[in-house]
């Protein structure tokens, strides 16, 4: 089988390194006749260029992003990679024991007010209390790790953040008073949603076709790995930058575990519509772009797990 | 009536940075209260650096000079014309003498160019004066503060001969009237003649008094005789 | 003749509108959309709160920093002992990524207002000095003497000598420095704060909404050039009227 | 006296390493944690490839625009026509945000180095020509009247009155623009490119790695100081020596 | 020995923007090749401005100067001493001297110092040169090219008496050599009377020529007398 080749642009910094590593290291392209280049990337805004620029066929992204560039015209789609959510955090002797507690509070938030998390946790906030959170606790926007040092000195109360981020402030003695995940259970999305994605054009998808099966093939057989190989982790521990710190390594393998997609049938896309029609309602377009509802075609039809 | 201060001069040694040698060294002066003094000499030997050490703008020189007793740099402000107009490009003509001191009025200000034949330029910025008009407009200046001490670096440089007779005049009625001390540098031999009752003629590396000339005051403009041998003198130590 | 004045922005909206049908892409929209996007923003959109909040943020650190930099800049222009300890520093300042700037701000002032406009003023400040400080250099000498001679007080030198040399770099400091603190505003914004043109901006640019990032964009340009004729122009004219006219 | 040159950064240092100990705080490191990490970062690190990557950009950059940014400086400050008819241009291309710029070139020109390169003098031009023009403006009108009566061509009106005249502008937008070069650079490396000071420092960022950030700024820095020192000021002597010594 | 050009002058309107008046108004003057003019009149007169309009500086009028029959703004470059020194202040004096014109070498440029007095400052910046010093330089930039035309706006301002004579001197052996067309503008009578062989003398608003007088030349300076009597019918037209 000739080897086809087949370019992704990942974050250098990004969780994804640890599935790429793994990949690497077990040559599990190669496996699947596949050329696989790396192109490393800063962060997601210059992914989403690298993908417009033609610089690469595939990046990480997350489905709203591709439901909006699909209403915008932009035809790019997806196959899911994670499900990890994130969550909000509290000190270890915090005074707050439910969500009704944040009342008063000051909440730093990663990302910004359009942060996928924090509209979730408006809607759970409104359905338990009846009251919109913005109005009776005052939120912080910051970059995630802004936030947990502020969290950390006390400059916030709680704080909403990203997953990885978490998984650090818990091993500093945080603790998570709720994660999204039982937020959107309670808000009646059943099913995690696939937040992120393998995303690439159309075009790319007919051109590369077999590229980009072989390499959807490697990337669910090295989750596979991942999910149940421990040996496998061991020589992540720098990339996870936990090298001597055997309980934040544990921890953020553990949640990258919970989060591992293994499955993906693009017909079951409940769990993304329900999310999407609940960003839509609480977010507005902010959110979610000009579409008020997940576009058929969001998830690639062309693959199956 | 006011008498303007009396000078001592005393400049050990005078050099600027990187000429080999001095401009002035052992170089003594006494400038009687309210006297008009011109100085004459060649030109590129210090005059009008001793008019800005006296002015106390330049002070890169050792020894001593003083205006009343007081060091030049913490004396009342001169009068000072210096040798190139120097009006702030960016104020009128009238706001330029205004500039003389604190508050100095329009009227005031108006007067002194009046005097200098300047009434109908007081709102022409420097740029659209005539050579000439500038050189009066910082007459003017210097005049309007009626300083007790009166610098002026060759003020009567482009102007026409009616124009400089107009000059003597004003300058003869502001000793006349407020007695300052005048330092008055000049290569024109009328000049002297004609307004100083004290001539120093400057010469010699490093720069020496080589003439001091003393005309008695007051003297009278229309008489040509006199005039005629104080020029002569003058002429002879130049 | 104000009319050039007049038409040279209407021609450029009109290249831009030719460029955009040449070249037809959805990542280059045609001024009119843009204009459409503008207006739709301005009335169901945030447009003219977050226009609002970034020009209250904006001015603020300009003016502060206009004040302080020209300050130092005559300071150290005037003192060479000054320049000569203290200019390693502001080419240091100078070179200090906003960002890191930006970080500490905000872990000790936390995410405040006062954290931003401080992080822009501290940004800016070398800046204007630096630029300030070349023009306290070129100080005629002349003009020194007259008001040495003259024994004005520092505050006469500064108002009759001082300010009217530096006008030319103070103008070109406030020209580019409103323009540079708009973009740091805006670096800012999006690294913590809920709203502004910075903040919505990055929304925008999430979904690679160029329509949405010039509109907000031509509306703050717009202010810029309502500034610049309204006010800067004006001023200039009066503040210049004395050079003498150029062909 | 050289001492206060050669004291100025050692006492910058010492100032960081008090305040450093002063705060102890772990996301303010001493200068000896940062000299460490730059060490290490450049032995075993990348630092100084990236380093290298990066400023050979930016002089590039610097170049280019210093050189397009005067002449479209000296042409609008001397024809009047042509400022009315392009100063609004100007402002325009003052205020545009360095992201917009940026996207629109790196897809057209994909992600290439031509394309960060043309960027950031695309944002930099605007910069230049409005201190220049400022500068051209406030020439003296004498010197024009001489050059004229003497009938020089243009070639020796350039070098002999306008080049002198615009030295102290030219330092300005030399001194700030390659602080502002760099600092686009930065932010076009983050946006699109796979090395680079810009790219690691968001890496570290990333992380809150100050230590690594501000490590990499300071080698950055170092630079700067170096070029200053051994290339700028010495020139600047060379070229300003007419000009009466200042106190 | 070429012979300057010779110079037809009709100005049929000249007002500086702003002015009430026209400063020339209907002004007509010729001037002969190879002649040397002087031309005197008060402060203000517009003596300057006529020389730069003559230079091609100025164009902002109505009516025709030519130089040679061609037009003032095309003629071939003047040698100009302005009514200020005008030296560039970032060149040395010696570069100063240079930018005459091109190629001129560093010995023709040293020659040309030389005659003025200079050869000690070639290496100082104008700043470092008495006010004196620097009208001598900017003489001696406008001989350096040995133009075919001379515009000289008060050369001789602010030197002593003895270097006056010298540039007496000069003048006369560049108008023996070269034979180029002068226009002296001036205060001093004496000036006139020493170099002129034609005198104007302006007054009046618009403008005019008050009085136009030939002297004939070549003179001999020691002929104290005819001197004299030039002297006295100058001073009688102005
Ligand atoms: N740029 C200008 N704008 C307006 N008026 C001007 C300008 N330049 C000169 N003038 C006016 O034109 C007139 C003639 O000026 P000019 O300099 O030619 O006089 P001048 O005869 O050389 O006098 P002087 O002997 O004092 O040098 C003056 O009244 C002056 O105020
Ligand atoms: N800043 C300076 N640096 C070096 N030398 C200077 C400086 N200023 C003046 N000189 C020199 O000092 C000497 C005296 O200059 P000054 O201006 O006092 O002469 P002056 O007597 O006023 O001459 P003039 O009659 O030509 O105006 C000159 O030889 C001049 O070259
Ligand atoms: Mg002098
Ligand atoms: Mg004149």
């Amino acid at each position: 089988q000739e080897p086809l080749t087949l370019t992704i642009g990942v974050q250098e910094s990004g969780t994804v390194q640890w599935e790429i590593e793994t990949i690497k290291s077990l040559g599990l392209d190669k496996a699947h006749g596949l050329n696989l280049e790396v192109r490393p990337l800063a962060d997601s805004r210059a992914g989403q260029i690298a993908l417009q620029a033609g610089a690469v066929d595939v990046i990480l992204s997350d489905f709203v992003w591709v439901a909006a560039q699909r209403n915008d015209g932009n035809l790019v789609t997806m196959v899911p990679h994670s499900l990890t959510v994130g969550g909000l955090m509290v000190p270890a002797n915090s005074a707050i024991a439910d969500v009704t507690g944040l009342e008063g509070t000051t909440i730093g938030v990663a990302g910004g007010p359009a942060d996928k998390s924090w509209v979730i946790l408006q809607a759970y906030f409104a359905s338990k209390t009846g009251k919109t959170l913005p109005e009776v606790a005052e939120a912080r926007f910051g970059a995630p790790p802004l936030v947990n040092e502020l969290l950390g000195n006390g400059g916030v109360d709680a704080a909403l953040n990203f997953w990885q981020w978490n998984a650090r402030a818990k091993a500093a003695g945080m603790h998570e008073l709720l994660s999204v995940k039982t937020m959107l259970a309670e808000l009646g999305v059943a099913e995690p949603p696939p937040l992120l994605g393998w995303t690439f054009t159309e075009a790319t998808a007919e051109a590369k076709h077999d590229a980009v099966v072989r390499f959807l093939d490697t990337s669910f057989t090295a989750k596979e790995v991942l999910l149940t190989d421990d040996t496998a982790w061991e020589n992540l521990t720098g990339l996870m930058g936990a090298e001597d710190d055997a309980a934040l390594f544990a921890q953020l393998r553990d949640d990258y575990r919970a989060g591992i997609v293994s499955s993906y049938n693009p017909e079951d896309t409940s769990a993304a519509e329900q999310t999407f029609a609940l960003l839509a309602r609480f977010g507005g377009s902010e959110v979610v772009g000009e579409g008020q509802e997940l576009l058929p075609g969001t998830f690639w039809p062309g693959y199956r797990k | 009536m006011a008498t303007g201060p009396g000078l001592k001069i005393s400049i050990d040694e005078k050099r600027y940075p990187g000429s080999a040698a001095p401009t002035f060294s052992g170089f003594k002066a006494e400038i009687a209260p309210g006297s008009v003094t011109a100085i004459l000499g060649p030109s590129g030997i210090g005059k009008s650096t001793l008019l800005r050490i006296i002015a106390g703008i330049d002070r890169d020189y050792s020894g001593h000079v003083t205006i009343d007793g007081q060091p030049a740099a913490e004396a009342a402000p001169p009068g000072f014309v210096f040798q190139d107009p120097r009006l702030l490009p960016w104020l009128t003509t009238l706001d330029n003498i205004r500039t003389a001191g604190t508050g100095v009025s329009t009227e005031q200000a108006m007067v002194a160019l009046g005097k200098t034949g300047l009434s109908g330029q007081a709102s022409l910025y420097p740029h659209q004066l005539s050579g000439g008009m500038q050189r009066r407009a910082a007459l003017a200046r210097a005049l309007t503060l009626n300083a007790g001490l009166l610098l002026l670096d060759e003020p009567f440089v482009s102007l026409d001969r009616t124009l400089v007779e107009e000059m003597y005049d004003l300058i003869a009625s502001v000793a006349a009237s407020s007695g300052p001390t005048m330092i008055l540098v000049t290569h024109i031999v009328e000049d002297a003649a004609r307004l100083a009752d004290r001539v120093l003629v400057l010469s010699g590396t490093p720069t020496q008094i080589a003439a001091n000339l003393a005309f008695p005051q007051p003297r009278n403009q229309r008489d040509r005789d006199t005039l005629d041998t104080y020029r002569r003198l003058i002429e002879d130590a130049t | 003749m104000p009319l050039l004045e007049l038409l040279s922005f209407p021609i450029l909206l009109l290249v831009w509108q030719v460029l955009a049908m040449v070249l037809a892409h959805r990542l280059f929209p045609s001024p009119i959309a843009v204009g459409q996007e503008m207006l739709r923003l301005a009335t169901e959109g945030k447009l003219l709160a977050d226009l609002a909040k970034t020009l209250w943020r904006a001015s603020l650190a300009f003016i502060l920093a206009m004040l302080i930099g020209t300050a130092i800049g005559i300071l150290i222009g005037r003192k060479s002992w000054l320049d000569r300890l203290f200019s390693s520093w502001l080419l240091v300042g100078l070179n200090l990524p906003a960002i890191v700037v930006a970080i500490a701000l905000y872990i000790w002032l936390g995410l405040t207002e006062t954290a931003l406009i401080l992080a822009v003023v501290i940004n800016k400040v070398p800046l204007v000095a630096t630029t300030i400080r070349e023009g306290v250099r070129s100080f005629a000498p002349e003009f020194d003497e007259l008001a040495h001679a003259m024994r004005w007080p520092a505050t006469k030198r500064l108002r009759l000598i001082f300010l009217p040399q530096l006008m030319p770099f103070v103008l070109a400091a406030a020209r580019t420095g409103l323009s540079l603190i708009w973009k740091i505003v805006l670096v800012f914004e999006v690294l913590g704060s809920d709203g502004g043109v910075g903040y919505r901006v990055s929304l925008f640019f999430q979904f690679f909404d160029i329509t949405g990032v010039l509109a907000y964009t031509s509306a703050f340009i717009l202010v810029v050039l309502a500034i610049e004729y309204g006010m800067l122009r004006p001023i200039e004219r009066r503040v210049l009227q004395w050079r003498p006219a150029q062909a």
